[in-house]
């Protein structure tokens, strides 16, 4: 996706369908592109040319799509590690991201930060945070700003589940609606923590939702597999914020179809559960749609194939890529470029 | 030129570079309305608004995320941590946020922000509310860390933290709030990494920093004129960047180094310094580097417990006559 | 308070009235007792005999007797810094504390720990803690030991109502729910942090109760200038825990005759507030009430001379103890009672 | 005696102790059913059920809070933190909780609990969880710290830490859980606080710790075939209580000392061995203490940059070399 392309799209519902032609072709092209390049990244792991670890986004494509249209250029992301399609849904391209999570000099990074820090600022992803729930305070921060300087953007703050359980997310929702920042807060509820299920730590059911009453915040829980709830979703509480109504929490319900992180086979899911959810595979959801609003199967394949070539593209350059130079090792530590912490 | 204590330098300090740069933001608990606890940041709140001096809930994390959130998007945010042992209710934004941003991100982003802290002891607030944490900070690598001592010294560094395209944590010391100083009219701004010796002499180099600097200093003026010993002191003022060069130069020509730190015993900057000096300078040593600390327990609230504890003028004096004249 | 005669009184309501003369007679007792151990430490401040901070509970005396009458030996209390009266309440002696807070040797932890961290294991006072909401987890644990050893005692965790926008008042909340565990927490909702009033910094009206909706929990909020009021809802909340039904949370309201700590003269209260909650005195309303039950004047002033008499002889002896001697300094960093980092 | 890696000492080390003693429980995230991310907790959940070995939220706070709350009280906890650096968003109660509490109350209480940690680099997972942060805690007054080297030493000092009544922080190393080495039948019981030499030597003294160990060495064994340099190679293994006894008793015998660590370089454990040596030791040093550490930067995610922050066993032998050989 390219940012310009966004803007000319613009974030107007349009005509009778509220979401109109373009903007589906779009929710449905990144979460095309998402899902081949989450898969992509499967298949390097296995080659093991993805060291480290790596966290998939396969089955939860529809809210980085979905944010991803409704967003403009300007507005902040804040991910977490699990942050490659939120990445890629505001444009940053499939090099910088496969490059990173390949920790080559093509990457995002140019592999220092690996593959939970994704960061483009050229995309208004100001980075992917690895701790959990550190970045919720930090997008206060950034929509603190909007509001003191005048600015027009948007902060949005991705997590999962598990994050509503630490200290910070308090504490960041609390700030948020009394000083009424411009940030939406953004629950991916995938059900499960890396392992553990979410319900048996958490003593309400929905996580985020059944929370936003602590913090004077409507209880909002959508259909996360459903691009189009969740960019008309989106687009309300983006919307709000930017009219200075202060803050939103959205809870998406989804389900990761792969393991927690790389090597994880994901044996603790109660048996059927996949299979439940791969029925509601987004993708499956959003191919239907868009027939409904009657698209032709061949424009659909036609952003199917260029999905994989792009891909293959991508995977072909940063397999070519070499490591970052050496120097890079001691780069950037403080604003003169250095490290130096003594004369 | 005036006098001026180091709390109201403290406010003098932020006021100057809140007048000189809108984007200068200043946030924390009671800050504003009040004046703060230690009375530091009177006045500001009144010159500047509400929207620049903000008064925030009990929630230390959203005080430094938000600092940070606000640095890396453009503003220029001071954020004040009440007592510096509140650095541990927030400490991820300090060990693995604002310090690892530029470096993870290959300069994508930055961070330019000033973390004031409360620090140190020699007020009878116990275990929880007197602690020196300079080393907390120092250990970390992408924070810058100073600690004036002195009221132009906190107007100064400052400026130079404020003005600072990278992260910085300034200690302030609690014990030194309430003394005077010599301050010259205007503008200040002093540069971060340079040590200031206080007291020149040939025998021995004492480096000291915060409420410690001054106890050095009078523990050097005892030491000339009762012990014929000459201490050179140094305030160390700036952790990171470390000011090696000033603290080598002054061991080339004493040949003994002595740290006195507020700090308990185990890994602080004094053990850095001495280190340092045991590598690098080895050749100049005459004898074994000492360093002067608190010893290695919480500390006590009582006062004739605390002022044992904490490294005094009169310690200082002991021990160093103790290992030069054996 | 000795604690042999809470034991004595026992728990269970008597008769038609629910609390009982007896019990309302301890209520009073407590009441009295703090209220002028607390009067006297700040005149012992003034005086400069009590260095360093001070926090009193001038005006919320009722949260403390309510819950000290309430809870069995055995029941621990987690305190703050403003933990005087809690510490009394549970049967700690005013020498001790006026002591400690004199940092003197015949104080609670005989001048080491001061005024914020006043502890009296004996009395169950398992700690006063000065880094806000810090105790609230540490309660959870303590209740968490009482349910896996099966022991009977319930955890008790008091703190103000700045206290709930801290990441750890959140993250205690979620484990003693869904753990169930036999912890209650009291909010004291005096309308400040230390100068801000905490309606400026929280996005609900009350930061306790309408947080607990969060946790699972029932919202309560209590008058907690009522002793009886408070020991009621202490005793139920208790009662629950003890019998395996969970958490509760109550937010007292209540408000501080004084400062938030020694020097402060509270300036920034408007005018005529501290007025109103005068008029609602804990003390006022429960002489009344004792009127009300029928208790003759002398039985009323003779508590509160014996309180006096024991305050001047409380004083007397803290005035005359020593300073610790000086090998407590070094003393208990570790279980051999020492110091000792190194060999 | 049988063959067994460090992940899985870790298991029979809890396992021993919990078995021994019904008061010792075990908490933490996904460390139950699942077995722990790192593997080093498999059987335990299956062993002792869901009452002794808790699967918990996202809440650090919670979990070293309620292991603190439950060791006051009269357990024995287990705490996990999945990954060391994740001390940054709990560090409160070790540096201002549990630390301080048998002190400030004189004694009445105490905090006999473990805290286990997944320290260090080396396995790609970038700047936030890859760090060595055993300064961190060392620097904390009213803890003690140990550091397993192997899977022997895992058992030992585990059950030594649990048997401690004071609260003590574990770093396993994540490079380490997939070694092996030999670990004799029956209960294994060490004590803190005890070094051990790995290879004595006599040109010079190598200490290291964790993942450091292995290397140093790896490299005293190079240093030795190809330099003819005898190094004596130390595990400190124990930060606190700290053997200084074994280590100032092996520069007196070889007049040279070498620290080896993870950290980054500032305010390192390093560099407090480093200055008691150079304090208590100076008259037997033949040269300057030299320091080898990772460079005082955050971690990269990148192999070969990663590789070449961390110190290698070749950067050692370098590092050793041209110092000895000038
Ligand atoms: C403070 C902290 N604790 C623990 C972890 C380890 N950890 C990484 S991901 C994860 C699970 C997060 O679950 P959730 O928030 O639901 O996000 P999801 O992975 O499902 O997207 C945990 C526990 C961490 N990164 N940070
Ligand atoms: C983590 C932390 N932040 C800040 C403080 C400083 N502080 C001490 S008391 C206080 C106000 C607490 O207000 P509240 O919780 O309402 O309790 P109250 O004092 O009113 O009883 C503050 C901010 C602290 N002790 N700990
Ligand atoms: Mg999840
Ligand atoms: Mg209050």
């Amino acid at each position: 996706m390219e940012s310009g392309k966004i803007a000319a799209v613009g974030s107007e519902p349009v005509g009778n369908d509220d979401i109109g032609l373009e903007r589906r072709l779009e929710l449905f092209r990144l979460q095309v592109e998402i899902r081949d390049c989450e898969k992509r990244a499967y298949d390097l792991f296995l080659q093991n040319l993805i060291k480290g670890t790596s966290h998939l986004s396969l089955g939860q494509e529809a809210v980085a799509a979905g944010f991803g249209v409704a967003m403009r250029k300007g507005d902040k992301s804040f991910c977490t590690y699990r942050g490659h399609a939120h990445t890629l849904a505001r444009g940053a391209s499939m090099e910088g991201m496969l490059g990173e999570l390949m920790l080559r000099d093509i990457g995002l990074m140019r592999g220092k930060g690996g593959s939970m820090h994704l960061t483009s600022v050229e995309h208004d992803v100001l980075g992917s945070y690895a701790i959990i729930g550190a970045h919720l305070p930090i997008a206060c921060g950034s929509a603190w700003r909007a509001q003191y300087l005048g600015e027009k953007d948007v902060s949005v703050c991705f997590f999962g589940d598990g994050a509503t359980n630490i200290g910070a997310f308090h504490e960041a929702l609390n700030f948020a609606a009394i000083w009424k920042l411009p940030v939406v807060f953004v629950c991916e509820n995938n059900l499960y923590m890396e392992y553990t299920p979410i319900s048996e730590v958490t003593a309400v059911k929905h996580p985020a939702a059944d929370r936003a009453a602590s913090y004077g915040l409507e209880s909002i829980v959508i259909d996360g597999n459903d691009a189009d709830e969740v960019y008309r979703t989106a687009y309300a509480a983006l919307a709000k914020a930017r009219d200075g109504g202060g803050p939103s929490i959205i809870e998406c319900l989804t389900y990761r179809h792969s393991g927690h992180s790389r090597a994880d086979p994901a044996k603790y899911r109660p048996p059927g559960e996949l299979e439940e959810w791969l029925k509601r595979d987004p993708l499956i959801i959003y191919r239907q749609r868009l027939k409904e609003f009657g698209v032709a199967d061949d424009a659909i394949s036609a952003i199917e194939s260029e999905s994989k070539r792009k891909v293959e593209a991508a995977t072909a350059a940063c397999k070519a890529a070499p490591q970052a130079p050496v120097d890079l090792l001691t780069a950037d530590v403080y604003a003169d470029g250095g490290w130096a912490w003594r004369n | 030129m005036a006098e001026l204590t180091y709390r109201d330098a403290v406010a003098r300090g932020i006021a100057q570079e809140m007048e000189r740069d809108d984007r200068v933001v200043f946030l924390g608990e009671d800050i504003g309305k009040a004046g703060g606890v230690f009375k530091a940041t009177v006045g500001l709140y009144e010159k500047f608004g509400p929207l620049r001096v903000r008064d925030t809930p009990i929630s230390e994390q959203a005080i430094l995320g938000a600092a940070m959130g606000a640095a890396m998007t453009g503003l220029r945010p001071i954020a004040e941590l009440m007592f510096a042992d509140f650095l541990a209710v927030c400490f991820d934004y300090v060990a693995n946020e604002m310090s690892k941003l530029r470096y993870m991100t290959n300069g994508q982003l930055s961070c330019p922000l000033v973390v004031r802290t409360g620090n140190g002891g020699g007020v009878r607030f116990g275990a929880q509310h007197s602690q020196s944490i300079e080393n907390w900070t120092m250990m970390i690598p992408g924070v810058k860390v100073v600690a004036p001592s002195s009221p132009v010294d906190v107007i100064g560094l400052m400026a130079a933290a404020v003005r600072d395209p990278d992260p910085v944590i300034f200690h302030e010391h609690k014990a030194l709030y309430a003394t005077k100083g010599e301050v010259p009219d205007g503008e200040i701004v002093d540069v971060l990494g340079i040590a200031k010796i206080l007291r020149p002499g040939s025998d021995c180099t004492i480096a000291a920093l915060g409420l410690m600097a001054p106890r050095a200093l009078e523990a050097a003026g005892v030491l000339a004129r009762e012990h014929k010993i000459d201490a050179e002191v140094i305030d160390v003022r700036s952790l990171v960047p470390l000011d090696t060069q000033t603290i080598l130069g002054s061991i080339a020509k004493t040949g003994r180094l002595f740290t006195v730190e507020e700090n308990p015993r185990l890994c602080g900057w004094g053990a850095e310094i001495a280190s340092i000096a045991a590598d690098e300078a080895f050749w100049d040593l005459d004898g074994p580097i000492v360093r002067i600390t608190t010893p290695h327990i919480p500390l006590p609230a009582a006062d004739h417990l605390e002022d044992l504890a904490l490294p005094s003028a009169a310690r200082i004096v002991e021990k160093v006559c103790r290992v030069l004249n054996g």
